[in-house]
């Protein structure tokens, strides 16, 4: 049973880490750009998911489903991406322009007030709209679970996997070999001085906004095809922990996010199953519910032992106080 | 006894979330309230007419804000009693502020022993899950003859936690110690179940029980389905609120859950109460909407009972509770209730399957003895 | 015995060996300089004698004790005062405060004391006031006590670090580039400011200066260091008039534009 | 007349730095501003390359673009106005190769970039050595060979240095002047320099201004200016 | 120039309320808000019958317009029913407010500016524990009297006060040192859970923790030892992020921080003989005003004591350079030490504190969210500052109260406020100021 029982779990870690993955993508775009801890992202997330849900609703409406379908399942998704990346682009500009460009001056924790406020803001907006009932997100792809060897993966785990993984390679690439990568590191170092070398700051600021949240809500379809409830908070604990991953990873560093995403979904998937078999080995009675206390745990101690993230570069940006 | 009117007034505080967590439920009951007071905004007690007036107030889905709402419902807005809160995490302690004030009050749904016990003043109108626990099980061993169970529940959440607890121990008491063969937990907020149901995949399981709530449901199915699970699945009261079947669509269909109405088939005044509710809010009152509407019946019925309000609200408070606890058979759309020396309601529980066209259709009643 | 005493240190940073064998002796009352291009590890030395950063090889012993591998604040407490070169001060501190917070270590109260207003903690910050505001005098900054730091003009700004290093009572000072984005007039005042500091307390300075002048007018030796390692050492005029030092750090003077 | 700036008043909040000054530059040609600590020689470099706002009344031309209507980066971009500041302000965190590239974000002649970073490396062999190091962790007098050369980058018409011999070793403060001399032959750069060492900027200069207190109290050929008595009393040192 | 000649007309008026208030200390507010609460206790009631209130107001009529504001906003969106006639209610209310409150509070206020500085300066000639004692024991009859007309406010201000505390706690840590730290709920839930477990583990029977090993009588008199021992055991939690924090800084240190809060939360969930994720209840009803009024004053004082001295500076020199700290004999680990324990200490007694109070602890309401208002309360008032901990923790409680008949709403209004406030003070309402205890007692002079 071991065997499988073991690439069973590492599945679902896989696709439980890609989720916070991508979200821990978003957050350390804007994070490595302005320094700044966008609290408000978990709720961009969620706020894509939800734009990501009309946009489904309408195409759906529009191209039909089931026998009187105009369109394939796979190209309706492509293009409830595709759509829902861009709008929620705006959101995270709106955001940008609202929340954080006034503060750019100020401390950097004022700046993280405001966007957990903003991001009460989106919640409770929500609320007022949608009356804060759960949504169905519907089912773009029908599901095929394959059964590999006594081992159960879906196609929409698959392609979710290869969706992150291919979005890390992609932003890896922007940040560290373009202009408008160097652009974005530079203004994390020193903004100030960044209209001085002909950088457009303004514009620099919003594009990472509008990158990051195109990706909050790439990664919100995502998870409403892989969890096809929404709810308007469903943005805040998720948010928290891809917050973990984020920082975790090294800061400013695009692929110690993803990573330390990845890692954050293996830790909080695999100590049940190693719960387990400890029970089983030493005939222990440990419960699987141990699990945030556990995982929690890890991260402290990797944070105790790599002080500056698992990639992060050791440089001290200043602090602004 | 200020304003001219308020001597006529009677006023009913509802201690419910209508932000937080769980907005839904709020609404619900706000639902069903405001249904009550359309219907009957005047009651006669003891001879003279007063019109009735509801506070609602929010208390966020927190256990802190459930107590700051019944201290301000109780000494600021001066209440005759108070309906809810709904959650037992919420209903535990604010069912300690009801009782030190000596003001009734009335859970309609929490189902946890703790939100009565010792408080006189505390009340509830749905049964409890020591009883719901073995139904349950029994459930599972007569009519889906399974002989080991696995369960998942949330463990930060009272309610799934206890009720977890007491299925297990009424399964362990049929099948003998260790039949419930992987008993899996996870916290609130979390979406993804892979893992635990990896494992029960793995024990060996004939039935899953899922004590939790309808927006979890969902997810839960979803996950066992996709590990390839096809034996039946076993719910809770809690399924039958909010829009489970819109959110679980068919992946839901063909499962059991123990719960305190069958709105599918319901007759007489039941389903009078249920046509009004959909025809007023386009939708089919959950648990909590009828729930709400009982614990309400009873706080009016018992008012009446009182032959006659004093004016002086602490007396009529403690009148008030004592005209509930001797009430007797009161018929309400959830079943006919009596309460015991705790406050708590003998009712009879309802086995509901999800039918093929996604109703909760009544399959068994099972009461206490 | 010298006073300040590093023998054989060195200390590398990735592949780059930052100091080599750097030897130092610096006895009571001496006033040493340490000149040499950018880069060449001035500040690294200061940062190894101070206790920033460990070397990786030899040692540095200050009154007789081996201090290598002490934590700075230990070696300040010690009697190793230093300024820095891009002037490190408090943002959000008034002047006076500067100055007190120096004298952190010469205090008694504890955390108790601290947490609890007790007569020994009123006692001694008073006497920490007082004390301050007498070295606030001496460098002519006390008009300014009240005042965030970040307020005052450049040279004032200069003159608090140097009274706030000074207020620790150090046998030994180290002073990192003091004249740096000085204008002459403010330059000369420094080398005033030194000199009296100097005399007042008999105190060692170990100087690194860019700025020839002030080396002439101050130092009794000077050590002159290219790519980490001492390259000539002797009299101000000695080292500036070395061929090597000129080839390497002070160029054929007056180049016409 | 490349610049030409008409009383220009600045001020931070309360404090007033700037009174009204008009000084003007002309192609190619090198001016410097000398001044006390806090006399607001920054102040005039930043209000030129627009990073703080001025007031009302100001004036401010180049080649007779209106300077004023300009955000900070299209000074850059636009008018190949670039400013070194004061304490360099590099991006520590960049490699010294990505601080030059960089500084061509909204260059569009792709081709001549290369040659420029060539010509860079050429006035400063030691930023060829280091190229791939983090310019945070070099040394003063290397930082301040590359916020040149950053400069230099991005566009070339009118340098504004603010103090670029701070911290220099004589040797290289001597190298980074010749560098800047030649840039300035080579390429027709004009040079606004702000100086604390006012003998040598004088003589690296043709024309200077003595500012104090927010008011220019002073104007003149250089050479004129390094040998009036009140300005060699002042700032020469006696 | 004349400064008051470029002044808005509403900001001279601003100026010129702020002059009619400046010669009245502490002693004149006192003495003016008691002669209120009195005038309220005899009048109140009398005069909100008069005015057709349906009760008296409890939150200074703020309560009472938003209430009325609340049915205009369902009526605009819902279409919810609407009494016009309770619209009257925003005058009277205000009405009531300007009886009770501001007439009497000015006319006190400036009438007793003589004889309040007299006796301020009077008392001065003591030492400064007399005048202490004094002007608290007056702010403590004020409170009490406000307190004593409705339970409601009784609990509004004691949870009101815990919040004053929670926030200072943190001001150590996030504003003094200026580390961002996300583990302040976890030091609260820890002294929550120690201070009942003290409380109902020794003294009262209970389901979870079993029978009373002590019933004495007079067990009451152990909450403060029941306080203390909460908070030296959430001192003791804050190793785990204080060790870490002598290498790691920053946003790093935020993370482990907040890893340190979820652990906290998971461990509680999971601790069985602790009630579990259902929590213990039942905790004896010690936490009266009079207690928390003394634990808080006390939490402020030595609080603020610590963050005058030099050794309390020391925080702030960490906080700003901390290579230059240590270059000035500064032992930066003791001073993070200190902040860390010092500061969970005191969350620690606040959690006690808001456990017996509420009378119910569980894990749920230590959660990010908690984080997420002590936090706001933080940044609010201002950092580096006891005043502003005092203001931001007390009007974010006070709003949240008041602005509760906005129902959703309030949701959207104080964050709004909260972001209005963050642009144009960035610091908070009132960062960097030093809270002098002899200043706040002592006369004004005023020429
Ligand atoms: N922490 C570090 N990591 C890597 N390299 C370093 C570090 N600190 C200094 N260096 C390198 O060590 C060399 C010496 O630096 P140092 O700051 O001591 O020079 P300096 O003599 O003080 O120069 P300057 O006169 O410009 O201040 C430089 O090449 C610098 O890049
Ligand atoms: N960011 C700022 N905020 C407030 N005041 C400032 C600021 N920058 C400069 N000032 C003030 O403006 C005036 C002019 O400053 P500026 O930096 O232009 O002087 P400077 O001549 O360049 O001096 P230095 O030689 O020290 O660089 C000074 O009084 C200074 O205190
Ligand atoms: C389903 C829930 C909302 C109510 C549940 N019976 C409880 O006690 O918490
Ligand atoms: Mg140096
Ligand atoms: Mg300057």
């Amino acid at each position: 049973m071991t065997l499988n029982f073991l690439m069973q779990n590492l599945i679902n870690a896989l696709q439980w880490g890609s989720f916070y993955a991508l979200i821990a993508l978003g957050y350390s775009m804007v994070y490595s750009i302005l320094m700044l801890f966008n609290f408000a992202h978990g709720d961009i997330f969620m706020v894509g998911a939800y734009i990501g849900l009309g946009v489904a609703l309408g195409l759906l409406s529009l191209f039909g489903t089931g026998a009187a379908a105009i369109l394939p399942g796979w190209l309706l998704l492509v293009l409830t991406i595709l759509i829902s990346m861009f709008l929620t682009a705006f959101v995270g500009i709106i955001v940008e322009r609202v929340g954080y460009r006034p503060l750019r001056e100020a401390p950097r924790a004022s700046a993280a007030i405001t966007g957990l406020m903003i991001g009460i803001i989106l919640e409770t907006s929500n609320i007022l709209f949608l009356g804060g009932s759960r949504l169905k997100f519907p089912q773009l792809i029908q599901s095929v679970t394959y059964n590999i060897g006594g081992v159960y993966v879906t196609n929409k785990k698959i392609m979710i996997v290869l969706v992150s993984i291919g979005l890390m390679l992609a932003l890896h690439q922007l940040i560290s070999h373009t202009k408008w990568g160097m652009a974005m590191r530079a203004m994390a170092y020193d903004y100030v001085v960044v209209p001085l070398v002909g950088v457009p700051m303004n514009t620099i600021a919003a594009m990472t906004f509008a990158i990051g949240s195109a990706l909050a809500a790439a990664a919100g379809i995502l998870f409403g095809l892989a969890y096809p409830v929404l709810d308007p908070y469903m943005g805040v604990s998720f948010g928290w922990k891809a917050f973990v991953a984020a920082i975790l990873g090294g800061r400013g560093s695009i692929m110690g996010a993803c990573i330390a995403g990845f890692m954050l979904g293996f830790i909080e998937i695999m100590t049940v199953p190693a719960i387990q078999i400890m029970n089983r080995l030493f005939s222990l009675n440990i419960g699987s519910n141990l699990r945030d206390l556990i995982a929690y745990s890890i991260v402290l101690v990797i944070l105790i032992f790599r002080p500056h993230g698992l990639f992060g570069q050791a440089y001290s940006a200043k602090l602004r106080l | 006894a200020i304003d001219a009117d308020a001597a006529d007034t009677i006023k009913i505080g509802f201690n419910i979330p209508l932000t937080g967590d769980n907005p839904d439920v709020g609404a619900s009951s706000k639902n069903s309230a405001e249904m009550y007071l359309k219907k009957k905004p005047k009651i006669e007690v003891g001879g003279k007419s007063y019109d009735l007036t509801f506070i609602f107030d929010d208390n966020e889905y927190k256990a802190e804000s459930a107590v700051k709402v019944s201290t301000k419902l109780i000494t600021e807005e001066g209440v005759l009693g108070i309906i809810g809160p709904q959650s037992s995490s919420q209903a535990v302690p604010a069912g300690d502020v009801a009782n030190n004030y000596a003001t009734p009050m009335i859970s309609p749904w929490s189902t946890n022993p703790n939100t009565t016990l010792d408080r006189p003043y505390v009340f509830r109108g749905c049964f409890l899950d020591p009883f719901q626990g073995p139904v349950s099980a029994n459930f599972a061993t007569d009519e889906l003859s399974a002989k080991k169970a696995a369960v998942i529940y949330d463990i930060a959440a009272d309610y799934p936690k206890g009720l977890a607890e007491f299925f297990k121990a009424a399964f362990e008491g049929i099948h003998g110690p260790g039949s419930v063969v992987a008993f899996e937990s996870f916290t609130t907020g979390d979406k993804d179940f892979s893992a635990q149901m990896t494992n029960i995949m793995m024990s060996g399981a004939d039935v899953v029980f899922v004590p939790q709530y309808y927006s979890e449901v969902p997810l839960i199915v979803r996950a066992a389905k996709e590990m390839g699970w096809t034996k039946p699945i076993l719910g809770s009261d809690s399924w039958g609120s909010g829009d489970l079947m819109g959110l679980c669509g068919d992946d839901c269909k063909g499962y059991y859950f123990s719960t305190h109405y069958a709105a599918a088939g319901a007759k007489g005044e039941t389903k009078a109460f249920i046509d009004e509710y959909t025809a007023t809010y386009g939708k089919t009152p959950d648990d909590v909407a009828a729930l709400t509407w009982d614990a309400l019946g009873l706080m009016i019925q018992a008012i009446k009972n009182t032959g006659g309000l004093s004016g002086d609200i602490k007396a009529d408070r403690t009148k008030v509770k004592d005209a509930l606890a001797s009430i007797q058979n009161f018929p309400g759309i959830t079943g006919g209730m009596t309460f015991t020396a705790d406050g708590d309601p003998k009712k009879c529980a309802v086995v509901v399957k999800i039918n093929d066209a996604g109703q909760f259709e009544f399959f068994k009643s099972v009461c206490p003895k | 015995m010298p006073l300040l005493h590093v023998t054989d240190m060195s200390i590398n940073f990735g592949g780059l060996q930052a100091v080599a064998d750097y030897h130092l002796s610096l006895d009571p009352g001496q006033i040493t300089g340490l000149i040499g291009p950018n880069g060449a590890g001035k500040t690294t030395i200061f940062n190894l004698i101070t206790g920033i950063y460990r070397p990786t090889k030899g040692s540095v012993q200050f009154d007789g004790q081996e201090i290598t591998g002490k934590k700075p604040n230990e070696t300040a407490a010690m009697g190793l005062a230093r300024t820095f070169q891009e002037m490190k001060l408090w943002r959000h501190m008034t002047v006076l405060e500067h100055i007190k917070m120096a004298r952190y270590s010469k205090l008694s109260y504890g955390l108790l004391g601290a947490f609890l207003d007790t007569p020994r903690r009123r006692r001694e910050e008073r006497e920490a006031t007082e004390l301050s505001m007498e070295y606030l005098k001496m460098f002519a900054v006390d008009q300014f006590a009240d005042q965030l730091v970040v307020n005052l003009p450049y040279g004032a700004q200069r003159r608090v670090e140097m009274a706030r290093a000074m207020v620790i009572e150090p046998k030994v000072l180290l002073l990192d580039e003091p004249t740096v984005g000085m204008t002459p007039d403010e330059m000369m005042a420094m080398i005033e400011v030194v000199r009296k500091a100097h005399e007042r307390f008999n105190l060692a300075i170990f100087l690194i200066e860019h700025r020839l002048k002030v080396v002439h007018e101050l130092c009794q030796h000077v050590q002159a260091l290219v790519f980490g390692r001492v390259l000539v050492e002797g009299t101000p005029a000695d080292v500036q008039n070395h061929p090597k030092v000129i080839e390497a750090y002070i160029g054929e003077q007056e180049v016409e534009f | 007349m490349l610049l030409n700036v008409e009383n220009l008043r600045v001020s931070y909040g309360k404090i007033k730095a700037l009174h009204g000054i008009s000084f003007k530059i002309d192609a190619g040609e090198i001016v410097t501003i000398i001044g006390a600590n806090g006399a607001g020689k920054s102040t005039t470099l930043r209000a030129v390359s627009r990073m703080v706002p001025v007031e009302a009344g100001s004036v401010m031309t180049c080649m007779d673009q209106d300077l004023l209507k300009l955000p900070a980066d299209k000074v850059v971009s636009q008018l190949g106005i670039t400013h070194v500041p004061e304490g360099r302000r590099l991006f520590g965190n960049l490699t010294v190769m990505e601080n030059l590239q960089l500084a061509t974000f909204a260059r569009k002649d792709r081709d001549n970039i290369k040659k420029d970073i060539r010509r860079v490396f050429e006035i400063f062999p030691r930023l060829e050595e280091r190229r791939s190091q983090p310019s945070g962790t070099m040394s003063g007098g290397e930082q301040q060979m590359l916020a040149i050369g950053r400069a230099f980058m991005s566009g070339r018409r009118l340098m504004l240095l603010d103090e670029p011999s701070m911290g220099l070793s004589p040797l290289l403060m001597m190298n980074v002047f010749q560098a800047l001399k030649e840039i300035n032959r080579q390429e027709g750069t004009a040079i606004l320099l702000v100086e604390q060492n006012a003998r040598l900027a004088l003589k690296f200069s043709q024309k200077g201004y003595v500012l104090e207190n927010g008011n220019l109290v002073l104007e003149g050929n250089s050479e004129t200016l390094i040998n009036d008595p009140e300005v060699r009393k002042a700032y020469l040192g006696g | 120039m004349d400064q008051t000649a470029t002044l808005h007309p509403t900001e001279g008026m601003f100026l010129r309320i702020g002059h009619f208030f400046k010669p009245v200390p502490l002693m004149g507010y006192l003495a003016g808000f008691l002669v209120c609460v009195l005038w309220e206790q005899m009048a109140g009631d009398g005069l909100s019958a008069i005015l057709g209130l349906p009760k008296m107001p409890v939150l200074f009529g703020i309560l009472t317009i938003f209430k009325v504001v609340a049915g205009v906003v369902n009526l605009l969106i819902k279409g919810d029913a609407f009494d016009w006639a309770t619209l009257v209610q925003i005058p009277t209310a205000l009405v009531y407010l300007t009886v009770i409150y501001l007439v009497p509070l000015t006319l006190v206020c400036r009438l007793s500016v003589k004889p309040a500085n007299a006796l301020a300066r009077f008392l001065q000639g003591f030492p400064l524990i007399v005048t202490a004692l004094v002007q608290l024991g007056l702010m403590y009859a004020v409170l009490h009297i406000w307190a004593g007309v409705s339970d409601y406010r009784l609990i509004t201000l004691k949870l009101t006060l815990i919040a004053v505390l929670f926030t200072l706690s943190l001001n150590i840590i996030n504003g003094y040192m200026g580390e961002f730290s996300c583990s302040h709920p976890g030091f609260m839930a820890i002294g929550a859970y120690m201070t009942s477990l003290f409380t109902v583990g020794l003294f009262t029977s209970d389901k979870v923790l079993g029978d009373a090993v002590f019933s004495v009588g007079a067990a009451y008199l152990s909450f403060p030892l029941a306080l203390i021992f909460g908070g030296i055991m959430a001192a003791l939690g804050a190793l785990i992020v204080a060790i870490p924090s002598f290498k790691t800084r920053g946003d790093y240190l935020a993370i482990i921080s907040l890893a340190f809060l979820f652990i906290v939360k998971s461990f509680f969930e999971n601790m069985q003989s602790l009630g579990g994720s259902r929590g213990i209840g039942g905790q004896p009803n010690w936490a009266t005003l009079p207690v928390i009024f003394i634990t808080v004053a006390f939490g402020v004082w030595t609080i603020n004591n610590f963050v005058t001295s030099t050794m309390g500076k020391a925080l702030n020199a960490v906080r700003d350079d901390e290579t230059a700290a240590e270059a000035m004999t500064v032992d930066t680990r003791k001073t993070k030490m200190a902040a860390f324990l010092f500061g969970a200490f005191w969350a620690g007694v606040a959690g006690g504190l808001l456990a017996h109070v509420l009378r119910y602890v569980n894990p749920a309401m230590f959660s990010v969210q908690k984080l997420a208002e002590v936090l706001a309360m933080v940044y609010f008032g201002g950092l580096n500052s006891v005043y502003g901990s005092i203001v931001g923790a007390v009007s974010i409680s006070l709003l949240g109260e008041a602005l509760r008949p906005l129902e959703i709403l309030k949701w959207i209004v104080i964050p709004l406020l909260l972001i209005l406030v963050m642009v144009y003070r960035p610091t908070g309402l009132i960062a960097f100021k030093e809270f002098d205890v002899r200043q706040v007692f002592g006369p004004k002079e005023v020429d």
